[in-house]
């Protein structure tokens, strides 16, 4: 394993030489928040951030991506008939995504790689990105990734780690690919014991910051039909705005939709996020919708995140703690709560 | 402001013991700071969840649509003219309501006191009066909330509730003297490419969660327009062209009928200023039909009626 | 409607009103002539008109 | 990489309409590439998408069955914006199917069994499908008795209804077919809802299992009759609809519990539905 110290300069140095071997994702100053940009000469990296507002799942996952494009009419033999968009696989990294967030593809690669079906696009994208996480020096009040099998400095789901020491990076190869990318990195020089030291002290000073852990193993022996029928969720709806906000903004959310837009003769088939939160997302052709009502569709959220994946998956909560829905959910639906009072039914 | 909090609490247990109504909404207090949750009591020995402070932006009208049952509700002076709305476009009526009205004296921007802060993380804030002191980890500020009111609230004119049952405060003075419009008449000073960069720039963000339009409480029809598939109005994509469609269409949906709560500004996630699209009819309305919304009970708005003297100018 | 059509920053000359009755041929054929000079002075509409989805 | 969303081009080779309200069209599609046929190797039960470019897919029922060679059927009601658009389509037409998908009925189980299959109005596609595979000579030994209850509105709006004359004049198979009302003189067959009729005809469940497959009222008032006849509700297999868009688990919606109908599904038994929420 790579064990690398670099100056806050040589780092920013060394990224732009990896430029020409990657299109590089980093976090930018966008107005009030941040953002995972494309890191191109004009945009400056800042490091100096809690999270993105929107996930970095649009990296691999757009938030619109064109699958398919045809033209229509009789005239070609080749018409009606759908051709997969060209698309770029080349090499990507993000650098600077939050373990939490690295955890979350993870999460969500169970939904989209699985033995039955591999889905092209997002498996292609997830396959040829590397993700350099930045480990959380001080996680937020609302940040509860060590209560789902996460933690500020966790190296599941990373390629590599960096540790923010101050005046210095120390960043650690954990895979073949993150070793690949330090491999090319320019700079740096080897790690000794006493920032090792400092990594390590940081790593347990900052899961102790973690302040709100609700615990989410015993959902695993509660029933489905019990927790479905809780009185609870009217109460937990009621404020609910049914927007998508929680659902775009989570880095664990991957429901879509397809849709065909056609323009003259020329037609694109395009997947864009959808939202359980959507009385749309169920309504049948026949106007019958199994989740017509609000608390309906509320309950779906938290029980899919909370149950449902822990029941088919047996792998965990299909949650990375990461406390986006919690900050910004506008009526303030706290999952945290939600999961407490599912642990207490 | 805690007064406030006590009133309600009171005024709702005495409603509900009374049974004049059935259940009681107002807001809770949220579980992160800044934010609050829009709350129904029914159990007048649940009334101490009630809660008030300069948070409480969201717009408590939005749970008052299509209610079969009789319900109280807290109301300041935003909220008073959509339930005025509400009333006069049929989705609840008068008799079913008891209204609290709550003289307001603004609401806090939360986005403002975050960039004061550089966007560091707030653990808690204390409203004293006119100022208010927040904290974090590491830092404690005190600013006045003057300087931090939501950029509707601080050239609001109405903030005394236009109908209620009750009251719960003296009525405050009104502003007087605000220009309200200055944001408007910036844009439409410029040309029209320049106004189109604004409005590319302005929803560039835009995620189209329809957070915007769910906060609304004028957006209730059972099937919105960006919703229809037959026939598909606008493309559900991310694509410009189409989120511009949906924000302009979502605000001539609400011309002369908006009262400029600013809840669409407070919850999106984004922080888009889709104020920007409504106060422009806004402004026309009040130009040229001498209207704004939710003030009486006896008069449609602009758009629903026809008078022989509607402006006509532009029809040649 | 128009108002703001143009404030979001359609050209003014693109929208136009006119009430014309079936016996104001004269108007109609004016109104048409000032509506297809109007816009031809503009040029091709850019702005609000959707293309081919820009999407990833 | 195999792109489980990228449909076979297909040809439609013929349209029939099947009710009176010309509501219900059948559709054969033969494979543009003929390599697709045995790719697209289903089993009775499974539905595919039917995709058209430029309006989109809809999850349909197989209603052919694997014995047949050379085409795929579909049963089509005309509700939606993609159903409506095929319905005016044209023989010669090229779109695409996908799939197939979704499992099946537990063929398996019903080995050496008696099978009963009660189907009401147009969810007899893929019940079709299963009939032309079970008496299908190679096939019809494994099964004993087979006994069907079809119902409809009206005579008119039955499917299938040449074959089901066919089928009433075998003695290897026993139908039973009803509608709710009709003035037609000359009708030969019951009269009464699928429930009613079940109750009468249906005279034993051993070794039996049920087949069920219609609208949502009939499932409801059926399912206690099969109960009281003595089915287990392990016996009692259900087909069951849900808006769908991806077909392969992966897009969220068509979701019971922690079940994708999708791919879980969408043939489920009583004694499965029981153990999930009261959702769809």
């Amino acid at each position: 394993m790579t064990e690398r110290v670099y100056t806050k300069e040589e780092w920013i140095r060394g990224l732009e030489g990896l430029r020409e071997d990657y299109t590089l994702f980093v976090p930018v100053k966008d107005g009030d928040f941040h953002a995972f940009m494309p890191m191109n000469g004009e945009k400056v990296p800042d490091f100096d951030f809690q999270n993105t507002r929107l996930s970095p799942k649009s990296v691999i996952y757009p938030r619109s991506e064109r699958l398919f494009e045809y033209i229509l009419g009789n005239a070609d033999p080749e018409a009606n008939i759908l051709k997969e968009s060209s698309k770029d696989f080349s090499p990507r990294a993000i650098v600077g995504i939050r373990p939490c967030d690295a955890q979350a593809f993870q999460i969500v690669r169970r939904n989209f790689d699985n033995p039955e079906y591999r889905d092209p696009w997002w498996v292609r994208h997830f396959e040829s990105t590397t993700l350099v996480g930045l480990g959380c020096n001080e996680p937020c009040s609302t940040c509860f990734c060590t209560a789902v099998g996460g933690g500020p400095f966790h190296e599941d789901g990373l390629d590599a780690l960096v540790f923010d020491l101050g005046e210095r990076y120390l960043i650690k190869g954990l895979t073949d690919k993150g070793e690949a990318f330090l491999a090319k990195m320019n700079g740096g020089k080897p790690a000794d014991e006493a920032v090792l030291k400092a990594a390590e002290d940081l790593t347990a000073s900052a899961s102790q910051k973690i302040t709100s852990s609700p615990p989410t193993d015993p959902l695993k022996g509660k029933k489905i039909n019990d927790l479905f029928n809780a009185p609870f969720w009217e109460e937990v709806a009621f404020g609910c705005l049914n927007c998508g906000t929680c659902t775009y903004l989570c880095p664990t959310c991957w429901c879509f939709d397809v849709q065909d837009e056609v323009l003259g003769k020329e037609g694109d088939r395009i997947r864009n996020w959808d939202s359980c939160m959507f009385p749309l997302f169920t309504l049948h052709g026949s106007g019958h919708n199994p989740r017509d009502k609000k608390v309906q569709r509320v309950r779906q959220r938290f029980m899919h995140k909370l149950k449902y994946y822990v029941d088919k998956y047996d792998n965990g909560v299909q949650c990375s703690g990461c406390g986006r829905c919690v900050r910004y959910c506008p009526v303030n639906i706290d999952i945290r709560d939600v999961c407490e009072r599912m642990n207490n039914y | 402001m805690l007064r406030y909090t006590e009133k309600i609490q009171e005024t709702a247990k005495r409603l509900l013991q009374e049974k004049r109504v059935d259940a009681f909404i107002g807001y809770g207090k949220g579980s992160v700071p800044m934010m609050n949750q829009p709350l129904m009591v029914s159990d007048p020995d649940r009334v101490d969840r009630l809660y008030w402070d300069n948070f409480c932006g969201l717009n408590l009208c939005n749970y008052l649509t299509k209610r079969t049952d009789k319900v109280g509700i807290v109301a300041n002076g935003c909220n008073s003219r959509n339930i005025v709305t509400h009333i006069i476009e049929n989705q609840i009526k008068r008799d079913q309501l008891y209204i609290v009205g709550i003289p307001c004296e603004g609401m806090i921007d939360h986005r403002a006191v975050m960039r004061a802060v550089k966007q560091k993380e707030i653990l808690d804030i204390q409203q004293n009066g006119k100022t208010f002191v927040v904290k974090g980890a590491d830092f404690e500020e005190t600013f006045e909330k003057e300087k931090f009111l939501q950029s509707n609230c601080a050239v609001c004119i109405h903030r005394n509730p236009v109908i209620y049952d009750e009251l719960l405060g003296d009525l405050v003075e009104e502003q007087t003297g605000v220009s309200p419009y200055q944001d408007v008449e910036k844009v439409e000073a410029m040309d029209p490419e320049k106004k189109q960069g604004f409005f590319t720039r302005l929803i560039s963000r835009c995620i189209r969660c329809y957070a915007c339009r769910n906060a609304c409480p004028l957006c209730y029809c059972p099937t919105c327009f960006v919703d229809e598939s037959r026939p598909q109005w606008v493309g559900k994509s991310s694509d410009p062209t189409d989120t511009l469609t949906f924000h302009f269409l979502r605000a001539y949906h609400c011309a002369g009928r908006c009262t400029d709560c600013g809840a669409c500004e407070r919850v999106c996630p984004m922080g888009i200023s889709m104020r920007q699209f409504t106060k422009k009819l806004n402004k026309d309305c009040q130009e040229l039909f001498s209207w704004e919304a939710g003030l009486t009970l006896d008069q449609r708005p602009p758009l629903d009626v026809y008078r022989p003297d509607d402006y006509n100018d532009f029809i040649k | 409607m128009k108002g703001l059509l143009e404030h979001v920053g359609v050209e003014p000359g693109r929208l136009h009103f006119s009430w014309i009755s079936s016996a104001e041929a004269t108007k109609f054929v004016d109104v048409a002539n000032t509506v297809a000079k109007e816009v031809k002075a503009l040029g091709p509409a850019r702005y609000f008109i959707k293309k081919r989805a820009e999407v990833a | 990489m195999e792109n489980p969303y990228l449909p076979y081009p297909v040809r439609i080779d013929k349209i029939t309409v099947e009710t009176e309200d010309r509501n219900l069209k059948t559709f054969h599609f033969v494979f543009l590439n003929p390599e697709d046929e045995a790719k697209f190797a289903y089993t009775p039960g499974q539905f595919a998408e039917l995709s058209i470019a430029g309006k989109g897919e809809i999850p349909i029922g197989i209603a052919s069955s694997p014995t047949e060679k050379g085409f795929v059927a579909f049963t089509v009601n005309k509700v939606g914006l993609v159903s409506s658009y095929l319905h005016n389509m044209k023989e010669g037409d090229v779109m695409g199917i996908r799939g197939p998908l979704g499992n099946w009925y537990p063929w398996h189980e019903m080995e050496g069994k008696n099978v009963v299959i009660v189907g009401g109005g147009f969810a007899f596609t893929t019940l079709r499908s299963s009939i032309i595979y079970m008496i299908h000579p190679e096939n019809r030994p494994r099964f004993k008795d087979i006994t069907v209850v079809y119902g409809a509105r009206t005579p008119g709006m039955l499917l299938y209804k040449d074959e089901l004359a066919a089928w009433e004049q075998r003695d290897d198979i026993h139908m039973h077919i009803t509608v709710d009302g009709t003035n037609d003189p000359d009708w030969k067959y019951n009269i009464g809802f699928v429930p009613t009729i079940t109750e009468q005809k249906i005279t034993s469940a051993d070794n039996a299992i049920a087949i069920v497959c219609g609208p949502p009222i009939m499932i409801r008032f059926t399912q206690p009759v099969l109960e009281k006849l003595g089915f287990p509700p392990e016996r009692i297999i259900l087909s069951l609809e849900m808006r769908m868009k991806c077909g392969i688990g992966m897009c969220g919606r068509c979701n019971i519990g922690d079940k994708y109908v999708c791919k879980d599904g969408p043939v489920f038994s009583l004694a499965q539905l029981k153990e999930m929420p009261p959702e769809y």
